[in-house]
């Protein structure tokens, strides 16, 4: 499934450790992600998959190991830097700016491909201008791609959670990234709506190429749509694998799924 | 229904946001007494409205019960603060907010009002019966709870509802964010507890499977109305809600999520 | 030695007003601006009363305090109450407001002149020699003493009831509160009548040490610092933001100058919160999880 | 481009565009004309109020973008507005310069005190920064005092009025225009800036830093940037005022300048640039209209004395029932008003969710 | 057809005790005048405006009256923070500023004052702590002097000044106290005074600071002398502290010297305010100076004639103080202060003068 242009992983963690005080959250963690790839990340509540991806994003400093994307250790960046090199993502809690449009909340997923300054900002002409307007276009790509028009001019706090969540993805994919971190898309939504996300999901894989570690609870999309997943429990690496394989494993059904494990 | 007097009783209920916008319009619905009844609904039906009806939580957005009735024990009580609505024993766990974030987790329980006649060891019981049931929650009770994860936030929610000793307890979307075994569990404690203090529940649930194996009965929401309800074995037999809810094929197995055809547009329900 | 009983003056009189900040931003993060007034109309109050009750001037003291818990529960209750659930700031404007309208009833009622509610009592401010060297009035003397009395009074309630995790609950997401059935009216009304007690005990204190005058209520800002470096939502934080501002302001005048003693608190305020955002006790307050 | 059957946007430059609709250019010609008519028909007194509106509306507005936008509650606005005043208060007395070298310095000090102010925002926030803020204000205060009094200007500097191309701005008319044209300039600075990529950097930072950052927005970078903008723009409404006041003296710069200020964003209604104007005419006629109002009211001699008290202990009490009664401020009664002929008769009724 | 004069002061600020009662004196000394006839048959309009001290609304009242083109003349009765923007206006449309009950700023004084600035208060910063100086030398040679002023320019101005002047004079002195405004506690303060073995504490400041340092220092079990500028309060003031070591200086006689002009205070104002009637004297003082400037003028009468008029004139205070306000072309203040020592007469049981009239030239 993984289309390995390049045979260096997209994104690489190597021993990962987060510490708060006294409190571990991660534990060794170390996983490959390759381009075009969707990786399932998958555990107790709890477990430290949300962290995972805040150390990826750099929200959370790793205390110990290493993050490495498209070969460049992240260690050294902002989280807005490594925003900027290519990774986007979605908030498990929402994480959308309630008090803009939609459209706003994607424009300013496109901040980093903007070129103007306050000055220009401010006295609104020539560069500044052009590039609201182009910028104006590519977000309007997004919104048909995720089929928002009609919400397009409405306040993100008045949309029922479903599209929230939705809009949340959309501007991810506005950033235009290379690698998709998507924390639990699916909660709130309801089966047709999980359908819809589905579908994005994979045309992106599909169409765009973009590399995915996706945090989920909803055990039939995992299985249906991933290609690879990765469990965790209190930190820690439990196993890795195929879907089917990993999903009938005993420890898996014992820590995560409990008895019904499909 | 059952023959037992309902608990709560919608009554051609209607809501409007900031005097403009209809959210639900002529809901009417029934919980009796030690049911457990789920309300099912696609995102935007209206389904956090109704809830937010019932509790009094309306005011922050600028919303009223412009029409209709809400019926508890009898009396009416819509458009209550929600202070009192608590008091007669309605507990929510709402579908944001729901922990104090710079109050650790057992100030969290702490701050719980337990209903009358509580004593102080009685509540401490309470307390510790919680963390019994979520241990992560105990191990993480002197964190502050902003900073627990999505589904601790989750555990902790329903752990500080449960502590009022509500009549009536009303769930927004139970299942979100939790680990299939944990809502595995707490389904059977529901069903537990319905039985053990004759809880009554009333549960907004998107994982129609789920909610429709606990439940007594079913309502379904959408654009703001009520268009279908009865027992779940009727609802389950029912097309569309097979077709949308359940996500099954026609022959009744299960449609795969990688199946989905591209810009298929949903069909609308027009009760 | 003298220096040390000035400080621990300037202590009491600091943390009891700095408490009632504590108190009133405890429920409803709403910092009270027109804390200074309230203590100017408590004081005004008592010299009313002292006046009116020349001989007994028990009966007065006791009626002001009396005074002082139901102007704080009378604004709750017909102004404060409807700010819940609006814009922080906006309350906070409201507060300044109601200092603007005091400031204006208390001039007009009591003009602007000096008044000396000990006078009208009937007592004298005799100095007491404390040994050593060191003498205070003896307002000064009970003015510690109340403060510890006060103190002990709110941490022996706040650690039996439940109140003060509530009280935080209220503060935080007052709706969510209300729906875990807490009294939200209670909570806020409670806080706002003991804010209006201590502060108001802090202005008797003052006005019968030193007479009292429309500068009164702006003493009350010079305890902004106190709460601030001690952590706004905390009473121990008041104490030892008081102990903290009140030695550095007074060291200031004996060792440095007396001019600077005014910035001062507010370089150390400065100084404290780039180390400690949220003050030495207070409670981190913007958590923002992902 | 047919009107008949209603008003279609055909590009995204036309989205852009302030003045949109037909009704929306009568109404700004309207507009315009009456601010261009207003001076030459109105008394002094009025011509006073109105020029003192147009300097508020200028340091509203950049406390709006710093408060209302971008999040960052700041109680050192005065603290800023002195630093402009005296700027140009020292510059002209010492040195004897001339408006525009005592203008752009005024910007420069007060870009640089922005740096210093928006430092404690990178760690503060909330009421936390503000009181950090009104700190900082106690620190400007006091220096501008100890100079004011180490050079013996006790009771203020007396500044001439500026000469703009040797024609010395000293009516009220003249002024008028001037202040207006700055006001205006303000103004569409602002509106230009929120509506672009800075803006909304402004308003994701409020709404949510740590979600900002992770979008790739430098929030540091940002917020110490409003604070320069804010208060720069704040700094030159000082000095304006220095200008237009013909003296600086630092105790004009209470912490109840401040109040006035953050009074303007709040009454005008956070979060909206019409607010800032709304609330600047507001909080600076306020106390005209009191004053007119009881003196209208036929006040019985034996109280006469005690008018100033009244008129002051009057101006809180219709703060309080202003923010009481309307917390969404001005503007939410401007919105409200609008919407409801906008929608009448009708009402908007429910319309389907959907997930996407 | 009145004569209209317009008067901005602090009538609810901080100095609301001392502007107020000026501005009751004024509006008294006024209402009389109209009662009986007026001013050369037109009668005196005062109208009033409060500006709390604050500067800015201090412009917005000066603006407000300079527009209004029937007002004559500005009475500025407030703390000097507000007389610049008052001056500013006057400047821009040439309007008589009087200075009543404050400090009197330096453009009133010799020797080249400002054509439209003329002041009746009593105060005269730097001459008066020099006298106070002058004084304490001539009760104890070699005292050890300690300053107190409150934090605010001109207190803090003239204070040092004091400091100077003793030093010249060769006293011992022994650092300069400022408070700030708003003092919780003077305690402090006075510690490091006593504990700097002052023997005489000079003060000219605001009443608050004076008084309330006293009284701090008496707590603290000082025995020095204490004296300070006699501000309207000062009568009622010494009648209740009764210290032997409590002194004030004045330019304004005090009512317990019961001079006829006094008792016809007394009568005029009775009921008229909220203020003990010994408050009125400095408004008293610059109606009287007014009254004597509009009937010069004559009429009808405008800005610049009333300007003209005012530079040289006298006027005769009738014992309100040591003696007359002259204005001439060179001086806007007056050619001679007149000082007084009060004291508290424990024996006695009343105010004592323990210096009578002491004249200074004005230079
Ligand atoms: N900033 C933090 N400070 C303290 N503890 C934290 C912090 N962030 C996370 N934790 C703790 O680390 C653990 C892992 O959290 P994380 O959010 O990664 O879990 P998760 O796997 O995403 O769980 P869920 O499925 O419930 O969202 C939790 O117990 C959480 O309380
Ligand atoms: N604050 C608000 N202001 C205006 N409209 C609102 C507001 N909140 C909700 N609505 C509208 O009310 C309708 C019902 O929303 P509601 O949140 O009740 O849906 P829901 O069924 O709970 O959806 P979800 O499953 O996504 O949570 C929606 O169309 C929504 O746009
Ligand atoms: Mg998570
Ligand atoms: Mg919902």
């Amino acid at each position: 499934m993984a289309e390995a242009s390049d045979d260096r992983p997209l994104l690489q963690l190597a021993g990962v450790h987060l510490h708060f005080g006294g409190l571990v959250v991660l534990n060794g963690i170390s996983l490959d992600l390759q381009r075009g790839e969707l990786l399932a990340l998958i555990g107790p509540n709890g477990a430290g998959k949300t962290s995972v991806l805040n150390c990826i994003s750099l929200l959370y400093r790793p205390t110990q190991g290493r993050i490495v994307f498209e070969g460049e250790d992240l260690a050294g960046l902002s989280p807005h830097g490594v925003a900027r090199r290519g990774i986007a993502r979605t908030f498990q809690l929402g994480g959308l700016f309630p008090h803009l449009t939609v459209l706003q909340n994607l424009l300013v997923g496109r901040h980093a491909h903007f070129s103007s300054n306050v000055v220009l900002d401010g006295v609104f002409w020539g560069r500044a201008r052009a590039n609201e307007i182009a910028q104006r276009a590519a977000a309007e790509e997004i919104i048909e791609f995720f089929e928002l028009e009609r919400h397009r001019g409405e306040l993100v706090s008045k949309l029922p959670f479903g599209v929230q969540k939705i809009v949340g993805f959309a501007r991810a994919l506005a950033m235009e990234p290379r690698l998709l971190l998507l924390d639990e898309p699916s909660a709130g939504l309801n089966r047709e709506a999980r359908e819809d996300l589905s579908r994005f999901i994979l045309r992106i894989k599909h169409e765009k190429g973009i590399g995915m570690i996706w945090v989920e609870h909803d055990m039939q999309m995992v299985a249906d749509l991933a290609d690879r997943i990765y469990v965790m429990d209190y930190g820690a690496h439990i196993a890795d694998g195929e879907p089917r394989q990993i999903l009938a494993d005993p420890r898996v059904v014992e820590i995560y799924l409990g008895s019904k494990g499909n | 229904m059952s023959a037992r007097g309902a608990l709560l009783r919608l009554e051609q209920l209607e809501v409007v946001y900031q005097k403009v916008v209809t959210a639900i319009q002529g809901v009417s619905l029934e919980v009796a007494e030690g049911q457990i009844v789920a309300l099912l609904g696609s995102n935007g039906a209206g389904k956090t409205t109704t809830l937010r009806a019932i509790t009094g939580f309306l005011g922050v957005d600028d919303a009223r019960v412009t029409d209709g009735r809400v019926w508890f024990e009898g009396r009416s009580i819509e458009n209550q603060p929600p202070q009192l609505v608590a008091h007669q024993g309605i507990a929510i766990v709402p579908e944001r907010q729901k922990v104090f974030e710079t109050l650790t987790v057992t100030e969290n329980l702490e701050a719980t009002v337990p209903g009358a006649g509580t004593t102080r060891a009685e509540q401490r019981r309470r307390v510790e019966r919680v963390f019994e049931h979520f241990p992560r929650l105990h191990a993480a009770r002197r964190r502050l709870a902003g900073y627990l994860s999505g589904g601790e936030r989750q555990m902790l929610a329903i752990g500080a509802a449960l502590l009022c000793t509500p009549r009536l307890l009303l769930v927004d979307e139970l299942s979100q964010g939790l680990a299939p075994r944990i809502v595995e569990n707490l389904l059977e404690r529901l069903v537990e507890l319905r039985k053990e203090l004759g809880l009554t529940v009333l549960l907004v649930e998107q994982s129609a499977h789920v909610a429709l194996q606990v439940a007594d009965h079913g309502y379904i929401l959408e654009n703001g109305r009520v268009v279908l309800d009865g027992t779940p074995q009727r609802l389950r037999e029912h097309k569309d809600v097979q077709e949308f809810y359940l996500g099954q094929a026609g022959g009744g197995e299960r449609r795969s999520y990688r199946d989905v055809k591209q810009y298929r547009r949903s069909r609308r329900w027009y009760g | 030695m003298q220096t040390v009983a000035n400080i621990a003056v300037l202590v009491a009189i600091y943390a009891l007003i700095g408490s009632g900040y504590v108190l009133i931003y405890r429920v409803s993060r709403v910092l009270n601006l027109a804390q200074g007034e309230l203590m100017m109309l408590v004081a005004y109050l008592l010299f009313s009363l002292a006046t009116l009750f020349g001989g007994h001037p028990a009966s007065a003291l006791a009626g002001a305090v009396l005074l002082s818990l139901l102007v704080g529960l009378v604004l709750y209750v017909v102004l404060m109450r409807r700010m819940t659930g609006e814009l922080v700031i906006a309350a906070v404007l409201v507060t300044i407001a109601l200092g603007i309208l005091l400031r204006g009833l208390m001039v007009l009622v009591w003009t602007g002149q000096m008044a000396r509610p000990l006078e009208k009592l009937g007592w004298q401010n005799s100095p007491l020699a404390l040994g050593h060297g060191v003498a205070l009035s003896s307002v000064a003397v009970t003015t510690i003493f109340v403060a510890i009395a006060i103190y002990v009074g709110l941490f022996v309630f706040f650690r039996y009831t439940a109140w003060g995790v509530r009280m935080r609950a209220v503060g935080e997401n007052p709706l969510l509160a209300a729906q875990r059935g807490i009294k939200l009216h209670v909570a806020y009304a409670m806080a706002w009548a003991l804010a209006t007690f201590s502060g108001g005990c802090a202005g008797m204190l003052l006005a019968l040490d030193s007479g009292l005058d429309g500068t009164m209520a702006i003493i009350g800002l010079k305890a902004f610092p106190v709460v601030l470096v001690g952590g706004l939502d905390s009473l121990r934080g008041a104490i030892v933001g008081a102990l903290i501002v009140a030695s550095a302001e007074v060291l200031a005048i004996q060792l440095i100058d007396p001019l600077v003693s005014d910035v001062v608190p507010f370089v150390v305020l400065i100084a404290m919160l780039a180390v400690r955002p949220w003050g030495l006790f207070g409670t981190e307050e913007d958590i923002q999880r992902v | 481009m047919a009107y008949a059957s209603g008003y279609f946007k055909t590009d995204y430059a036309m989205e852009l565009r302030l003045i949109e609709t037909r009704w929306q250019k009568v109404s700004a010609a309207v507009l315009v004309l009456a601010l261009g008519v207003f001076p030459l028909i109105s008394p002094q007194v009025a011509i006073g109020i109105a020029n003192q509106v147009f300097i508020a509306i200028v340091g509203a507005a950049a406390l709006m973008l710093l408060t209302g936008y971008a999040g960052q509650i700041s109680l050192g606005h005065a603290g800023l507005l002195a630093a402009g005043a005296l700027t140009t208060g020292v510059l002209f007395k010492e040195l004897g310069a001339t408006f525009w070298v005592t203008l752009p310095a005024s910007a420069v000090v007060g870009g640089l005190l922005g740096l210093v102010f928006g430092l404690p925002s990178l760690r503060l926030k909330g009421l936390y920064l503000a009181i950090t803020t009104l700190a900082l204000h106690f620190v400007v205060a006091f220096v501008g005092g100890e100079y004011e009094t180490r050079r013996g200007f006790s009771t203020g500097i007396l500044i001439s009025p500026p000469a703009i191309g040797g024609f010395a701005l000293q009516e009220q008319q003249h002024w008028y225009y001037v202040l207006l044209a700055i006001a205006v300039a303000a103004m569409l600075f602002c509106i230009n800036l929120l509506r672009t990529r800075t803006g909304r950097a402004l308003m994701a930072i409020r709404d949510h830093d740590i979600v900002a950052e992770s979008l790739g927005i430098p929030v540091r970078r940002y917020k110490l940037l409003i604070f320069v903008v804010s208060s720069t723009m704040t700094s030159v409404a000082g000095c304006l005022l220095a200008y237009y006041r013909g003296f600086v003296s630092i105790e004009a710069f209470s912490l109840y300048l401040t109040i006035d200020y953050v009074a303007m964003v709040i009454i005008g209604g956070l979060g909206s640039m019409l607010g800032a104007v709304l609330g600047a005419l507001f909080v600076i006629t306020f106390p005209y209209v009191i004053e007119g109002l009881l003196r209208v009211l036929p006040i019985p001699a034996g109280i006469a004395n005690e008018m100033f008290a009244i008129n002051y202990a009057a101006f809180g009490l219709v703060m309080i029932l202003f923010l009481v009664f309307e917390p969404l401020g001005l503007v939410g009664i401007w919105r409200r008003v609008r919407n409801y002929f906008l929608l009448w008769p009708y009402r908007q009724t429910a319309v389907g969710g959907g997930g996407g | 057809d009145s004569y209209v004069l317009g008067l901005t002061g602090d009538l609810t600020g901080r100095d609301a005790a001392n502007s107020g009662a000026v501005a009751d004196g004024i509006r008294i000394y006024f209402e009389r005048v109209n009662r009986t006839g007026g001013i050369n048959g037109h009668k005196v309009e005062v109208l009033v405006r409060d500006n709390q001290s604050e500067p800015s609304r201090a412009a917005t009242d000066a603006q407000t009256f300079v527009n209004n083109e029937d007002l004559l003349l500005m009475i500025t009765a407030s703390l000097s923070s507000t007389y610049a923007p008052t001056i500013s206006e006057s400047k821009r449309k040439g309007v008589p500023v009087l200075f009543a009950g404050g400090v009197c700023p330096r453009e009133v004084f010799p020797p080249k004052p400002d054509p439209l600035l003329f002041c009746t208060s009593g105060y005269a910063a730097e001459t008066d702590v020099k006298f106070a100086v002058d004084y304490i030398q001539s009760v104890q040679k070699n005292a050890t002097l300690g300053l107190i002023s409150m934090a605010i320019p001109i207190s803090r101005g003239s204070i040092d000044q004091a400091a100077e002047y003793a030093k010249s004079k060769g006293m011992k002195v022994i650092g300069h106290e400022s408070a700030p405004p708003p003092t919780a506690n003077y305690t402090p303060y006075a510690t490091k005074l006593k504990e700097g073995g002052a023997d005489w504490v000079l003060s000219w400041a605001p009443w608050v600071t004076q008084v309330k340092t006293f009284e701090a220092l008496r707590q603290l079990g000082w025995k020095g002398n204490f004296i300070s500028y006699g501000h309207n309060v000062a009568e009622e003031e010494l009648k209740r502290i009764k210290d032997p070591g409590f002194l004030v200086f004045t330019t304004n006689g005090m009512f317990s010297d019961g001079q006829p002009v006094h008792k016809d205070v007394l009568a005029t104002a009775e009921g008229k305010t909220k203020f003990p009637i010994t408050y009125l004297n400095e408004g008293w003082v610059a109606a009287m100076t007014l009254e004597a400037a509009l009937k010069k003028a004559g009429w009808p009468v405008n800005r610049a004639k009333l300007a003209s008029a005012m530079d040289g004139l006298s006027v005769d205070l009738r014992g309100l103080r040591g003696g007359p306000i002259t204005w001439t072309k060179t001086n806007h203040y007056r050619e001679q202060l007149y000082y007084r020592v009060y004291g508290w007469d424990a024996a006695g049981n009343r105010i004592k003068t323990l210096k009578d009239w002491t004249s200074r030239e004005v230079k």
